[in-house]
């Protein structure tokens, strides 16, 4: 594997000083590069395995993008967008909303899928990485938007209710997957990709929109 | 100071030999009171290290953080302007065991020393001069212990 | 063997600012390994600091003490050019001593 | 210590709102300052100064001829230049890598046997150590890393590629906590490094000493982690990926002053 590369990469290196021009590669021979040298240096570790980096279209098309320094055309935006909604997994019971109080420990916890947990590790949500959530805790990331008073911020009072039910479902796929509303968002597909379940999703569901909730008070 | 330490220290000979066995493994520390660093209040510490009732003092001072973004290191220094000091100690009210460092003075050393302790949670940290004279003195603050990263 | 500490002592008028850092684990004792278990504590106990060979300082540190131990403390009337040592010794007997001259 | 997960009922936070926020900010960057005064990464600068001129390995021979890019035995500045290509090996290497290779050819060392060995475990302890000396010989000095040779500049495009490489359950990529200016995750603030982050930020401020586990982290560690926390799978020591990265960031600290070894969360 080691060599292959190594191979390669000289092979470029000749091509380009042959060429007359001591350059760096095309575009494409850089990616094609990169590709080469992602598969010889990472390596399957306790439950992580490389494949994880064989990713989908939506992160290539966003990789691509960012590398290029523009963002995504507002077509392939938009169908990507369109085919993360329709990937979404609504709640099997009909049940939005679970409970409050564990779903403050799922946004707590940045826990699960790393190679230094272990399969029986409870997934966390990684929710305070990133956002402001209960204005208790003070140990909160700024990558995000502030989700203080989510609910009551858009006016819901009872989430069954059927003028909450757009913001209620809005919610719920932005968390299942966040690429169905914003291609290239910063925000994990948590239910999308396997990061939580769909109890754990209504769970935190419940943190941000059940009245009761401290983020609504 | 120096009688009980010597004292400590010929039982710890005895020990040390009873420790071969392991038998007593905890009495073959020389010179470490086992008890006032077991304690775990800072009432149940002083009274293990013989000493009463504190009182609070302005005369010592305690510098730590307000909030440290991480219990394992706290900085702590502890210090005192006034003169006839025996120890300095460091306490963590909350942590599994209160005591946490003891400073023993000589007319050879400022009663100010500084270090780094650790804590499980949120506590009052106390700064504490025991007196040649029997009195005991304080100063405390609240440190807060908040989670600084991604918190694995 | 344990490694050596970094003593530095800083004299200013006729005190000197000792500042050392102690190679140690500071095993707590609370801490339970990958199979469960608890790492047994594992600390420094024992600390004598001496100026050209009189002792100073004792103390006595317990668990909670942070892993790689810094300690600062003042020395009246150590002068540029004298001797300030440090002794630790930790609850498994083991033991290191180092030396710093004052500038 | 058990890792504690304090949730502070800050009352007079919880009323006072944004104010109280930036007071616990200017907290947390006090006790940051206090810190600053003994960094017990003197203890393994120490270490390293040792064991450069120490002889050790199947040869038993010191790293004193060991040639960091500045010609053999050379270690002040070398730091701030690294990584670059060399050509003895004919590959793009960054001061852990080419450590790893004055192990091997000077002193008899297996580098293989030593890539595969765990941070903080057996060699990887004595290379951390060495990091660490070296780095402290540059302290202060400014970023230059050469572009000149193809595979440096080849070696740029890659690292660049790989920053924005989104992948893993969670699609991040480096660039998803470090490619835009003041966010933080938790309380820790994150350097943009898509540009130089400035003095003493991101690529200038490693090795580090890490207070929240005691450690001593080189660069390769502190990618590793990185990627660890990016859920990605695990990056050989050494390897080109992670040297492609560290070549990027470090034309992009380019100008900007080391202040490693620095003392970290």
């Amino acid at each position: 594997m080691k060599k292959n590369h190594k191979i390669l990469l000289s092979a470029l290196a000749a091509a380009a000083v042959v060429a007359g021009c001591a350059t760096v590669p095309g575009s494409a021979d850089l990616d094609q590069l990169t590709t080469q040298i992602v598969k010889a240096s990472f390596q399957d570790q306790g439950i992580v395995k490389a494949a994880v980096l064989d990713t989908d279209e939506t992160n290539r098309a966003c990789s691509a993008a960012d590398v290029s320094g523009q963002p995504l055309d507002d077509a392939s935006a938009k169908a990507i967008e369109a085919s993360n909604l329709k990937s979404v997994k609504w709640p099997s019971n009909g049940k939005f909303l679970g409970d409050w109080k564990e779903g403050e420990k799922i946004a707590q916890s940045g826990r699960g899928l790393t190679w230094s947990d272990d399969a029986k590790t409870p997934n966390g949500g990684n929710c305070y990485n990133c956002h402001q959530i209960d204005k208790k805790e003070i140990s909160f990331g700024t990558i995000g938007p502030s989700l203080y008073n989510y609910g009551k911020l858009r006016g819901v009072a009872d989430p069954a209710s059927p003028d909450a039910k757009p913001i209620v479902e809005y919610t719920w796929g932005k968390v299942w997957n966040s690429k169905a509303y914003n291609a290239c968002s910063n925000m994990p597909r948590a239910g999308h990709t396997g990061i939580l379940t769909e109890s754990q999703v209504a769970d935190v569901l419940a943190l941000l929109l059940d009245p009761k909730s401290p983020v609504n008070q | 100071m120096q009688s009980r330490r010597q004292a400590l220290k010929k039982t710890a000979v005895v020990a040390g030999l009873l420790a071969t066995t392991s038998l007593f493994p905890q009495f073959a520390f020389a010179a470490f009171n086992k008890d006032a660093f077991d304690a775990k209040s800072v009432a149940d510490a002083l009274k293990a290290l013989g000493a009463g009732a504190p009182t609070e003092s302005k005369d010592v001072s305690i510098t730590a953080p307000d909030i440290a973004e991480n219990g394992s290191v706290v900085p702590v220094a502890v210090a005192t302007t006034l003169t006839g000091v025996k120890s300095m100690l460091i306490m963590v009210e909350k942590n599994p065991a209160t005591l946490t460092a003891m400073f023993h003075m000589t007319d050879s050393v400022d009663a100010a020393f500084s270090a780094r302790v650790k804590m499980g949670q949120s506590s009052d940290v106390y700064a504490i001069a025991i007196m040649n004279d029997g009195k005991v003195l304080f100063a405390k603050k609240e440190v807060k212990v908040t989670l600084g990263g991604c918190g694995g | 063997m344990a490694d050596p500490m970094r003593i530095r002592a800083q004299a200013t008028g006729d005190k000197t600012t000792v500042r050392v850092l102690m190679a140690h684990e500071m095993e707590g004792g609370q801490r339970k390994d990958a199979a469960g278990k608890i790492v047994p504590a594992w600390f420094i106990q024992e600390v004598t600091a001496t100026h050209n060979g009189k002792t100073v300082l004792t103390a006595e540190w317990g668990p909670a003490v942070s892993k790689n131990p810094f300690l600062q403390f003042v020395v009246k009337g150590a002068k540029a050019g004298d001797k300030i040592g440090v002794n630790w010794k930790d609850n498994r007997g083991d033991t290191r001593s180092d030396e710093a001259t004052v500038s | 210590m058990t890792k504690t997960l304090s949730l502070i009922a800050l009352a007079c936070l919880a009323s006072t709102g944004a104010m109280a926020q930036k007071s616990a900010v200017q907290s947390i960057e006090e006790y940051r300052a206090m810190l600053q005064d003994g960094n017990p990464s003197d203890l393994f600068e120490a270490k390293g100064e040792g064991l450069w001129s120490q002889k050790r390995g199947p040869k038993n021979v010191s790293l004193q001829q060991c040639d960091l890019g500045k010609g053999p035995g050379v270690v002040k500045g070398v730091f701030v230049e690294l990584p670059r290509y060399f050509a003895d090996t004919n590959r793009v290497q960054d001061l852990e890598s080419r450590l790893l290779t004055c192990m091997e050819t000077l002193q008899g060392f297996n580098a293989t046997d030593i890539a595969k060995t765990p941070f903080g475990k057996g060699e990887q302890i004595n290379m951390t150590a060495l990091a660490t000396w070296i780095a402290a010989e540059s302290r202060d000095m400014r970023f230059n890393l050469s572009q000149n040779h193809v595979q440096e500049k080849t070696f740029y495009e890659v690292g660049k590629r790989l920053f924005f490489q989104r992948a893993g359950p969670h699609d991040f990529s480096c660039a998803s906590c470090h490619g835009q200016d003041n966010t933080r995750i938790r309380l820790q603030d994150l350097p943009n490094l898509t540009k130089n982050p400035g003095d003493g930020v991101g690529f200038a401020a490693w090795p580090a000493y890490r207070v929240s586990n005691g450690q001593m982290w080189g660069m390769q560690q502190r990618l590793n982690d990185c990627y660890r926390q990016q859920r990605f799978p695990y990056p050989g020591f050494g390897s080109d990926a992670t040297i492609a990265l560290g070549v990027y960031l470090g034309v992009n600290s380019q100008g900007s002053a080391s202040v490693a070894p620095a003392i970290k969360r």
